[in-house]
């Protein structure tokens, strides 16, 4: 499998998930510039966290601009993997590829730290090596972080077993403590907590291993 | 030179966090006949004068950067500036 | 407005303004120029011979401080320092203090001066790996301190948060005399992958300086001088030159750099980041360096605003801009390699040999003078000194405290805002980005591991002012030891400091004594431990209405660890393991937090350092960790040994049980060159054989939350959740 | 009830980073004429209507809490709404 790192001006999580694929999972990987306008020969286009274009406007509303955003598009609809962390979340929700929208924090300040996650869905290409209901120890670390969507989009995510990520405690004000959730087809996953930050014992916790573990080798049938 | 400004708020229907906050710190001041603030953006956009689409451009460039239609809505006026 | 002209200046005696003397000026007009210096080259003038560019009155006493050992690679003189950490890496660190700018734009100048710092490490080609700050503001008790707290809190987060470094330590403290004069320092670490750097000079006839980043306003136009004068109440309200960072360019500049310097290094001699004095200091210096001369042409320089004189220009402190110098025939390679960042880049002169500095704006020649004269022709003041009369006055005070309660002591004392956790400010720090962070802030040291090998650097930044205070000597001694003991407990090796000196008025006898006495303090230290002092920076004029701060060195060291399996922590880990305090502990009372918290001031003397004991436990401590037999380390500083004893049961909500002879107010106090310690049961008698002398066993960690103390003359019990409630609860409770 | 209207703009000697981000997106999305961007705040204040001292507190409530006055100047509008 051969997975594309977008890496945005501003990016900063871009080495950190470049590694977690390379040294974590052992797949091929490349970094693609935000002004490359194909990503023929990936399997997948993964997100980065960071600050794309310094977080200015809107975190995540200037990216959305870039020549790479078409292909990103594109893999989407293809069902072929999209995944978005952090600020790549906050890019998927901009792009609409994802429902809702990410805002400030309801306490308003930056918040870092590891917090408790509950996979919420198993059964996607990106959870399938974690028990139902598994509760994993993820790093956050974000400013506009808190989900929000209407009550008609919630029903929906719920109804589509969408939400694949929840807070144990919601740290940020989210929706329904939601961290993560996927498109329809679950092709797409944004979150906001960093998996590629939990990969190593030494780094606090390994549990984010399992989800690009997951990728490589789904051990389930993905629901239709 | 065509001066437009443009006001973004947050729908109502999503939390304003920083207007409460703000709220709060008014109260905090003393001023308690506050009932109510919301925050947003403002932003002030300069165009060539002889600009012709600029209305119909103006509102794509809002829908599509200045505001997310998913949380929140957008307002403009267009003067004449210098 | 038109500018004044050179008699003006003179008569008027305008540079009086700009901090230049009037001996000062008579030497640049008749001796260096032989001729009155215009508009542009007076500014140029009072910006590179104030304190904060030349260090004309504390040279004297920064030659005192060892700057050699077998790691240093470059010391003082260069963005920063670097340290050789073998396999062909090195690592390059300095601090920077923002503490003018942070007083009066707390956001921005919090901002600015992280940006600034990190510039210092990518333009010696380093790669930034981690970001530290040591900030210290008045009590937390109205609405504008608290205001004052979380602007400069969030200025740092939000510099460093955006640009993607982890902020992986630091520390904060609070104490009446930063109430209008806040000290806000930065630092940042580098890593070299190859022992190879760039200098930062500008040399070889007809090389083209070049400008790279972003454009130049009128920002902060003599934010040097001012760095370098006191605060009053009127003075404070006319500034309004405020630098503004934008770390979006930054972030890219950054890696422009890095990427330069890495790939191509042929197509560049010399990088420097434009800082404080913005374009004269850093092409100034570069050129002085080389031995060069210099020609500007001003038309070319990248303008935010419209109308800028040259002097403007030249003073502009505008931030996220460097200057590069490079040989005609990359010159094309290295526009187009910034361009692909989005970055502006332009040739704005060539150099000369003939040592001149020329600048041209508007095709004239608005400065024509000897480059030389602006950074090695500074008259260095030796100024006089005089020992502070309360250090005479109060020589044989002992403070004791008096502790009717044990109980309520301890409870109090963990919710002193010195003591108490300060999660509530650090976890708006992003401290994990580029997942390499093995030590999160709240241990001792933060831990950076450098990716692809064993090896890992610990940093801390530490500045207890209060001893520097009653005896600046010590007080400086005791600065790099328990920055020592920090990086030790963390399972390092000191390896260099980098420093930020804040102190008073130097023209006053007292203060400058204590700059004086303390370095020494501070130099003594680094010899015993041969940790070399390779960067730093002053910071003089710390006042408000004529009261100065304490002494505060803030002192930024760095350790190695030769493998992250050594990375030690002051958590208590299991129940059962046994614990112990290394060192002897004595009524060491003046200059704690307890006297703090009774007596509500600071008063008598330090006892001497014995830095070879210092140094002995040191080793052993390293020994102990080498060897495998600590299952946590912790340094006791402010509040002794009953906060440390608290601080190491939280993180795992652990209790313990112990049993000391030492007394009650002994468990506060604060005597030098001691850690606590824990050792599995089975290890008891490698480590009591490793250590020999001069440690008690305390008793053991239990898994019960509680803490169970008998001291010589009292019994308690404290339930630990109540403990912890009070340390983490304090400080957001008084934010509030 | 009394509505305020508040603006908040950078002054122009402050760089506007936000501003001049906006503006090249605006540039790469094809819309060329553009000349200048700049980006502020607005807020929306309450007031209960039989407030006396209301512009004196509003000129307060901006210098000490809303605007930056190192960096930014504000203008404001009351109005009457319900
Ligand atoms: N207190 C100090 N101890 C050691 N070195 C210092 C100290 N202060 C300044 N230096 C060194 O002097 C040089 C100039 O420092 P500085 O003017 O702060 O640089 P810049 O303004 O370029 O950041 C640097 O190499 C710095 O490391
Ligand atoms: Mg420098």
């Amino acid at each position: 499998m051969k997975l594309a790192v977008v890496n945005f001006p501003g990016s900063n999580c871009d080495m950190d998930l470049f590694y977690a694929i390379r040294d974590g999972i052992k797949q091929a990987v490349e970094l693609v510039d935000y002004r490359a306008t194909s990503l023929k020969g990936f399997d997948g286009v993964l997100i980065p966290g960071g600050f794309s274009y310094g977080d200015y406007l809107r975190s995540g509303a200037i990216a959305v601009h870039a020549p790479i955003v078409k292909e990103i598009i594109r893999f989407a609809n293809e069902g072929k993997i999209v995944l978005g962390i952090c600020n790549g979340f906050q890019i998927l929700t901009e792009l609409g590829l994802l429902p809702g929208a990410l805002i400030q924090n309801e306490k308003s300040r930056f918040i870092c730290e590891t917090v408790d996650l509950e996979v919420e869905n198993n059964q996607t290409i990106f959870t399938s090596h974690y028990q139902p209901k598994e509760v994993i120890k993820v790093p956050v670390a974000h400013g506009e972080g808190r989900y929000y969507c209407d009550e008609a989009t919630l029903q929906e995510l719920k109804e589509n077993r969408q939400i694949i990520f929840k807070y144990k405690e919601n740290i940020n004000g989210s929706v329904d403590q939601i961290a993560g959730i996927a498109n329809k087809e679950k092709n797409v996953l944004g979150m906001m907590p960093h998996p590629e930050r939990a990969i190593e014992e030494i780094l606090g916790s390994d549990d984010g291993l399992k989800l690009f573990q997951s990728l490589i080798n789904p051990e389930v049938k993905v629901n239709d | 030179m065509k001066l437009v400004k443009v006001y973004v708020t947050l729908k109502d229907s999503v939390l304003d966090a920083q207007g409460e906050a703000i709220k709060s710190a008014i109260n905090t001041m003393g001023y308690d006949k506050i009932s109510d603030v919301h925050m947003g953006k403002y932003f002030e956009l300069k165009f060539a004068s002889d600009y012709q689409e600029l209305e119909n451009d103006v509102d794509k460039i809002c829908d599509d950067l200045l505001a997310n239609p998913n949380i929140e809505t957008y307002r403009y006026e267009i003067t004449e500036a210098e | 407005m038109t500018e004044p002209t050179a008699e003006q200046i003179k008569t008027e005696k305008i540079y009086q303004q700009w901090g230049l003397t009037d001996e000062e000026y008579d030497l640049i007009s008749e001796k260096i120029l032989h001729r009155l210096p215009n508009y542009t080259e007076a500014g140029l003038y009072s910006v590179m011979w104030s304190e904060h560019c030349s260090y004309k009155n504390s040279k004297k006493v920064l030659r005192k401080m060892p700057n050699h050992s077998d790691r240093v690679l470059a010391g003082p003189g260069e963005d920063a320092g670097i340290l050789d950490i073998g396999d062909n890496q090195a690592v390059v660190f300095k601090a920077e203090s923002h503490n003018h700018p942070s007083a009066v734009e707390p956001y921005q100048g919090a901002a600015t001066g992280v940006g600034g710092i990190i510039r210092d490490i990518f333009s010696m080609g380093a790669q930034p790996i981690a970001l530290m700050n040591s900030l210290k503001f008045g009590p937390l008790k109205d609405g504008k301190t608290k205001h004052l707290v979380n602007e400069v809190v969030a200025g740092i987060g939000g510099y460093g948060n955006c640009i993607g470094l982890p902020t992986i330590g630091g520390e904060i403290s609070f104490e009446d005399c930063y109430e209008h004069n806040p000290l806000v320092n930065a630092m940042c670490i580098g890593l070299l992958n190859s022992t190879d750097f760039k200098h930062g000079t500008a040399s070889g006839d007809k090389n083209l300086i070049v400008y790279v980043g972003a454009k130049t306003g009128r920002d902060g136009i003599h934010g040097a001088t001012f760095a370098s004068d006191e605060f009053t109440d009127t003075k404070n309200k006319q500034r309004s030159a405020v630098q503004v960072g934008n770390p979006f360019i930054e972030k890219l500049l950054m890696d422009a750099c890095v990427e330069i310097i890495e790939q191509h290094s042929n197509w560049i001699l010399g990088i420097q980041d434009m800082g404080a004095a913005g374009l004269v200091s850093s092409t100034a210096e570069m050129a002085s360096k080389a031995g060069s001369g210099l020609k500007l042409n001003l038309d070319r320089v990248p303008q935010r605003e419209t109308g800028m004189t040259a002097y403007e220009m030249m003073l502009s402190e505008s931030q996220e801009r460097m200057v590069l110098c490079v040989k005609p025939e990359f010159i094309d390679d290295v526009l187009n390699f910034f361009r692909h960042f989005e970055l502006d880049a332009v040739v704005i002169g060539e150099v000369t040999n003939d040592k001149q500095y020329r600048i041209y704006h508007h095709d004239e020649l608005v400065t024509d003078i000897p480059v030389d004269s602006l950074t090695e022709d500074v008259p260095e003041y030796d100024r006089i000194e005089k020992q502070p009369q309360r250090m005479i006055d109060d020589k044989d005070f002992h403070f004791e405290p008096t502790i009717s309660s044990l109980k309520e002591t301890w409870l109090d004392m963990l919710k002193r805002p010195n003591i108490a956790s300060k999660k509530y400010f650090y976890q708006t720090y992003d401290s994990q980005v580029k997942a390499n962070t093995l030590v999160r802030p709240g241990s001792d040291s933060g831990v950076v591991r450098i990716r692809g090998t064993k090896k890992a650097i610990a940093v801390t930044n530490d500045s207890n002012s209060k001893y520097v205070y009653l005896n600046p000597f010590v007080g400086g001694q005791i600065a790099v030891m328990e920055a020592a003991r920090n990086i030790v407990a963390s399972g390092g090796l000191p390896i260099g400091i980098t420093d930020c000196l804040n102190y008073g008025n130097p023209e006053d006898p007292e203060a400058f004594y204590e700059l004086d006495k303390s370095v020494e303090g501070i130099a003594s230290a680094c010899e015993i431990i041969d940790t070399p002092v390779i960067s730093g920076n002053v910071s003089l004029y710390n006042e408000y209405n004529e009261v100065a701060i304490y002494p505060s060195p803030m002192v930024g060291m760095v350790g190695l660890i030769d493998d992250f399996k050594k990375v030690t922590t002051s958590d208590f880990k299991h129940g059962q393991d046994l614990i112990y305090v290394l060192g002897q502990t004595a009524d060491d009372f003046n200059g704690s937090e307890i006297q703090m918290a009774q007596m509500k001031k600071l008063k008598g003397d330090l006892r001497p350092l014995d830095l070879n004991q210092e140094k002995l436990h040191q080793d052993l401590i390293r020994q102990a960790i080498n060897q495998g037999l600590l299952k946590s380390c912790h340094d006791l500083s402010e509040g002794g040994l009953a906060v440390a004893l608290s601080e190491s049961a939280f993180g795992n909500d652990l209790g313990f049980e112990i049993e000391t002879k030492l007394t009650s107010k002994q468990m506060f106090s604060e005597t030098q060159s001691r850690f606590l310690v824990t050792v599995a049961p089975k290890d008891q008698m490698a480590f009591e054989n490793l250590v020999q002398r001069d440690f008690e066993l305390l008793g053991f960690v239990s898994s019960q939350n509680i803490f169970k103390i008998t001291t010589a003359d009292a019994t308690v019990q404290i339930n630990g959740q109540a403990a912890k409630s009070n340390w983490k609860e304090a400080i957001a409770c008084l934010m509030k």
